[in-house]
């Protein structure tokens, strides 16, 4: 349903972030994108939801179709309009606004009558029940847990028919990312929506995720099947923290700093 | 930006890393501008010279600012009523003590100095719009003070008091062209100041609270303190454009400006020029003071093109003009002309490989 | 202070700060949908102030190219108000997007030179004493009250009405900010611009109403304004005014603005009753005064939003 | 532990607006430990690191350095005292190099004023500003940061970002270092480059470490003690291994990671 063909993304005219990234997104599927900060991710997700025109950013090359309409070249409000919400990197929400008042910015682009808006919110609360405990609280004293999943839930009250969700798991528990994870998937399972995830974990990623993509310095290096990326040598080494005989390697045991191997590409 | 350099050049010694001036073209540069400036009344009339003055004195009052609002970012709109109080305190020390010039004007910047720590305080509690409304606050009191306090020494409801000629040793500045090399040692020394704080600790910590003050305070950074420092450092400066500018007027009121008008055209200046940035007051006072004069003669120009409105076009022009030019830095070089002349000095460097 | 006049300075200094309320609304509304602090809203508000005045006929020596009534007068200058602040936004505000705060209030006020200086090309410099009004300035109300001067409080029709017009915007204006669609979106834009972008908004038309509006408001201030003080330069300046108001209410709140301005309106009626005279004289500075005080005693305003600082 | 305490908190609580931050929370920090505070999000970590180092105060309870009472010291003072911290939000001076930003952080140590700071040639300001400059050099290189020694840090990327902050705690020289999230939004890389710095910094110059982080593979391996917090509340104190296996802690805080981390 989404198809990024072989896209370039240039900002301020001079600096090329994306060289050549094609990435493609089915019915129902849940899609991550892995890498090492500054490899693309962000950019890419913001190219796909219009966001970089406001950062002075510019798709120059290859194109982004979602459902047979080209959208890169179009406003963020007409790409959400679309169908398309992103979900920004640090549970960013309006922090002076009240839990539900958050929840209900997501709804504003849409045109349905209050009684239907109602009902998302109600099954917003069902996917995550504290937020309805907190609705009338002040959303920047929420602590970081509850921040994700409002901010899930936010995206969720546009009825996207694809979500993408960049770094979910940044700075949360375990239990919460956990949690989180479990919710994404269960929404993805219930509701068939697509999902493109950005995330720094990779062994969560690759455990909700049907396929994956794996990005450096601004182009897909490597994609496949979780299944597939788990027995490459280089994933477990450098995103799953293995050792030569499959077990967790301990951070002491790391004596030395350059040790970088790059994908040829 | 910073590592722009040509190849080859590399410093050996931190000392030659920290210093501003890198090149002989550097010192060329300043040698240059100040023998034009000192030379002034040779090759120029009295019309340049009292512009030059002009310039000294408005750009110390932003050098002042600078440090304020582009090193500390608290935003100040009221450095135009400073300068009253420092051409105030040094008028009255010279007519009433008689005080030399070398005594009256130290003294006078010190006293703006202190003021300017009184209008800090609120600082201590409140940011961006609301500091601003602060010394919106100290714009209007401090005139009206001098209009309706101690009428007998501040002119009362004249709105103004005259101000003798400054007098070192035998020496008395009678003339806009001795006046200049007052202004001159006196920018000079304003000059090397500005360059000094921007360079230590006191300029590292103003920034510090600009860019993340909180992170400031946990990393042992007085807040209130260094704020007041900068506000104290900002209306030094301001009174000894203020002094100048009395003496150089012969006379210090309200009536001769020092207004909200003046204020913003301060800041206007350190947009125009770079706000934070060394050279931004130079090059933002420079600028305004000479297209104000263009502004005068083409709105002259204009109104004699349709007599029957010349009053209306006269008026009118300079407020449109400025207007226009404000906002089309605003939006075109937001950065100001400072980061031009990075830009251009990079490109001159990088050739014949720049674009 | 002298007794017998406090129960009229009271009266007046409450209706006077109705207009001073409706002034700050203006303002407030900006700041609450984009996060600005409008310098040029004195000079929005002497601009509607003129435009009426022209369409309406003022100078009535028969050089006057419109003869309208008062009321289609109004209607076409807040027409032109509604232009004008798509405009503004369009051409001065939205390439300023990104812009730290300085910039931003540097750009109103260069919108505010340039706007006085548009009028002063166009309009004249000469104040226009004459401007046409549903009361004559000596029109009042005459409210029995024991202990004022004469037995009674004398409040000007004028006053009145545009008392009632500020109770009536900044009522309108919490409906409309806390229960529509629309005022939501508005709050939400004023917190985070690319967050409301990525959630669908369009971000530049929120801006592009809110200074619709801010120029409606402002339109209606400068002609109630107007009626009272005749069309003049000097319009611009009552923002100066306002300014307190503004910050002693609470820059983000409406009702902020009303009690800000009351609270001035009242100030500067009281001062001026007193019997000494550099007291009175004192009536210009003392809503800064005021402010400098309620600054250091809580620096968000009395009604304002405690910043939520997290580090 | 025979070493000797450093900083003590006892019996701590904070709230705000009414709901507690901070319940009751009691624990000591030893000379040269890294102790590690881990729990679940909104269980009060920061804020206890916001105590710790006087941006918030604590409504009960005390918290001493050294046997110093600094419960109700300003936050510049605390700098002062020896407590540096990074922070987990990214706090650098935006609009200054590398350079300055570590200079910046020398602050404290500056002898001259401002005075001095104006004249510079006389007055000292030069040498002293030569002599920090100096350390600040040793800083960059140990963090391998010289290639961005004058980049502006508001272009940089988020890890190097992280570095730098690092090296600006480094530079106040304090005898304990707070860490809120250092390795937050890192990838594994990048993850095993900041601990290997941790490590090297608590090993040369004996640092006394109170971090606070998310990975628990990485807490596990790293910290010699650790303290959970949940609610407020410390539910656990003890080794990795006892943490890792207390019922209480992976109910609140560790679910099913606990398998990963046997």
């Amino acid at each position: 349903m989404l198809t990024i063909n072989n896209i370039e993304v240039i900002y301020n005219d001079v600096i090329l972030v994306l060289r050549g990234v094609s990435i493609k997104v089915g019915e129902g599927q849940i899609v991550a994108l892995l890498g090492a900060n500054g490899a693309g991710k962000t950019t890419t997700l913001k190219a796909i939801s219009g966001l970089l025109h406001a950062e002075e950013g510019k798709v120059t090359r290859g194109s982004i179709d979602f459902e047979n309409e080209q959208i890169d070249k179009l406003t963020p409000d007409q790409i959400v309009a679309r169908g398309i919400v992103q979900v920004l990197e640090g549970r960013r929400l309006f922090r002076h606004l009240s839990v539900e008042e958050n929840l209900l910015t997501g709804a504003l682009t849409r045109k349905d009558r209050n009684a239907i808006i109602n009902r998302d919110l109600e099954q917003i609360y069902h996917y995550f029940p504290i937020l309805k405990t907190l609705r009338k609280r002040t959303s920047g004293y929420l602590s970081g847990g509850e921040q994700q999943m409002l901010v899930i839930g936010r995206g969720l009250m546009s009825r996207p028919r694809l979500m993408m969700l960049d770094e979910p798991s940044i700075g949360l528990a375990p239990m919460l990312v956990q949690e989180i994870f479990e919710i994404i998937r269960k929404i993805n399972q219930e509701t068939g929506l697509p999902i493109l995830l950005v995330e720094q974990n990779a062994r969560i990623a690759l455990d909700v995720a049907h396929y994956a993509y794996v990005m450096e310095t601004g182009r897909v290096v490597l994609d496949g099947t979780p299944a597939q990326l788990a027995q490459n040598e280089d994933i477990k080494e450098f995103y799953l923290g293995m050792t030569q005989v499959g077990e967790r390697k301990s951070y002491r045991d790391v004596k030395h700093y350059k040790r970088r191997k790059r994908w040829l590409g | 930006m910073a590592v722009l350099r040509p190849s080859g050049d590399f410093d050996v010694s931190y000392r030659q890393d920290m210093a501003l001036i890198r090149y002989p073209w550097h010192w060329v540069l300043i040698l240059a501008t100040i023998l034009v400036a000192a030379t002034a009344p040779l090759w120029g009339n009295a019309y340049v010279v009292t512009t030059i003055n002009q310039i000294a004195y408005t750009v110390i009052a932003v050098q002042g600012l600078n440090i304020l609002t582009g090193y500390t970012g608290q935003i100040s709109l009221g450095q135009a009523a400073f300068m009253l109080v420092g051409g105030y305190a040094s008028a009255l020390l010279a007519t009433y003590w008689g005080a030399p010039i070398w005594l009256s004007l130290p003294l006078a910047a010190l006293i703006t100095g202190l003021v300017g720590l009184i209008f800090g305080l609120p600082s201590l509690r409140v940011k961006g719009f609301y500091l601003a409304m602060a010394t919106l606050a100290a714009q209007f009191i401090i005139p009206w003070l001098t209009r309706h306090t101690f009428k007998d020494y501040l002119g009362g409801s004249d709105g103004q008091i005259s101000v003798p000629m400054p007098t070192l040793g035998p020496i008395v500045f009678d003339s806009a062209e001795k006046f200049l090399y007052l202004s001159l040692v006196a920018l000079l020394i304003t000059t090397v100041i500005a360059f000094n704080i921007s360079r230590t600790r006191l300029g590292r910590a103003f920034v510090a609270i600009r860019d993340n003050d909180l992170a400031a305070e946990l990393l042992g950074v007085n807040l209130l303190g260094y704020k007041l420092r900068a506000f104290f450092i900002a209306a030094l400066f301001a009174g000894i454009a203020g002094a100048l500018r009395a003496h150089s007027e012969r006379s210090i009121g309200t009536e001769l400006g020092y207004n909200l008008n003046e204020s913003i055209l301060f800041l206007g200046m350190l947009i125009i020029g770079g706000l934070g940035t060394n050279l931004g007051p130079f090059l933002g006072g420079v600028t305004v003071i000479i297209l104000d004069d263009v502004a005068l003669q083409f709105g002259q120009f204009v109104a004699a093109l349709f007599p029957a409105y010349s009053s209306n076009v006269l008026t009118s022009f300079r407020p449109i003009f400025f207007g226009l030019v404000l906002m089309l830095f605003l939006i075109f070089e937001p950065r100001g002309l400072a980061y031009r002349w990075t830009l251009i000095k990079a490109a001159w460097r990088l050739r014949p490989f720049s674009r | 202070m002298n007794w017998v006049l406090v129960p009229q300075q009271i009266a007046t200094g409450i209706l006077n700060g109705g207009i001073i309320a409706l002034i700050s609304l203006g303002v407030v509304l900006i700041f609450k949908s984009s996060e600005i602090f409008n310098f040029a809203h004195g000079h929005l508000l002497m601009l509607g102030a003129y435009v009426t005045w022209w369409f309406a006929g003022g100078n009535q020596d028969g050089t006057e190219v419109f003869n309208l009534p008062l009321i289609p007068a109004f209607l076409i200058a807040v027409l032109v108000a509604i232009v004008v602040g798509l405009l503004i936004e369009r051409f001065a505000l939205r390439p300023m997007t990104g812009q730290p705060l300085l910039s931003i209030v540097l750009m109103t006020l260069g919108l505010a030179l340039f706007i006085e200086g548009v009028v002063s090309l166009v309009f004249g410099v000469q104040p226009s004493a004459v401007f046409p009004s549903p009361f004559s300035p000596s029109a009042v109300f005459r409210v029995p009250f024991p202990g004022a001067m004469g037995g009674f409080i004398i409040l000007k029709k004028t006053l009145v009405l545009s008392f009632g017009a500020a109770m009536l915007a900044s009522i309108a204006f919490a409906l409309f900010f806390n229960f529509t669609k629309t005022g939501l979106a508005m709050r939400a834009t004023s917190e985070d611009h690319e967050l409301a972008r990525s959630v669908g908004l369009n971000v530049p038309r929120i801006f592009g109403l809110s200074w619709a509006i801010a120029g409606v408001i402002a339109t209606v201030g400068g002609i109630l304004l107007a009626m009272l003080t005749g069309a003049s330069l000097n319009l611009s300046t009552v923002v100066l005014v306002a300014f307190p108001a503004i910050l002693l209410g609470g820059l983000d709140s409406f009702l902020g603005a009303i009690v800000g301005g009351i609270t001035v309106g009242l100030v500067q009626a009281l001062v001026q009753a007193s019997s000494n005279i550099e007291v009175r004289n004192s009536a210009e500075i003392a809503p800064y005064v005021v402010l400098l005080i309620v600054l250091v005693i809580r620096p968000e305003g009395l009604f304002g939003q405690k910043r939520i600082e997290r580090i | 532990m025979t070493r000797p305490v450093h900083l003590s908190v006892k019996n701590v609580s904070l709230s705000f607006g009414g709901t507690k931050a901070l319940h009751n929370v009691s624990f000591d920090v030893y000379q040269g430990e890294i102790l590690a505070i881990i729990g679940p999000n909104g269980a009060g970590k920061t804020s206890m690191l916001n105590c710790m180092t006087g941006f918030y105060r604590p409504d009960e309870g005390s918290i001493t350095f050294d046997g110093h009472e600094i419960t109700t010291t300003p936050p510049s003072k605390i700098a002062g005292l020896g407590i540096a911290r990074t922070f987990q939000n990214i706090a650098l001076y935006t609009g200054l190099s590398t350079l300055d930003n570590i200079m910046a952080a020398r602050h404290i140590h500056f002898k001259y004023g401002m005075w001095q700071s104006m004249l510079y040639w006389v007055g000292g300001a030069l040498k002293e500003e030569i002599r920090h400059r100096q350390r600040v050099e040793e800083i960059i290189s140990f963090l391998e940061i010289e290639h961005i020694r004058k980049a502006t840090v508001g272009a940089l990327p988020h890890g190097l970002r992280k570095r730098v902050e690092l090296g600006r705690a480094l530079a106040l020289e304090s005898r304990v270092l707070l860490l809120d999230e250092p390795m937050t939004g890192m990838n594994l890389e990048e993850k095993e480059d900041m601990a290997r710095f941790v490590l090297d910094i608590h090993e040369r110059q004996n640092m006394t470490i109170l971090l606070i982080e998310h990975d628990m593979g990485l807490v596990m391996d790293i910290a010699d003690r650790i303290v959970v917090l949940d609610f407020g509340v410390k539910i656990a104190e003890g080794t990795p291994d006892e943490i890792k296996n207390n019922p209480e802690v992976i109910r609140a805080y560790l679910g099913q990671e606990h398998e990963i981390l046997n």
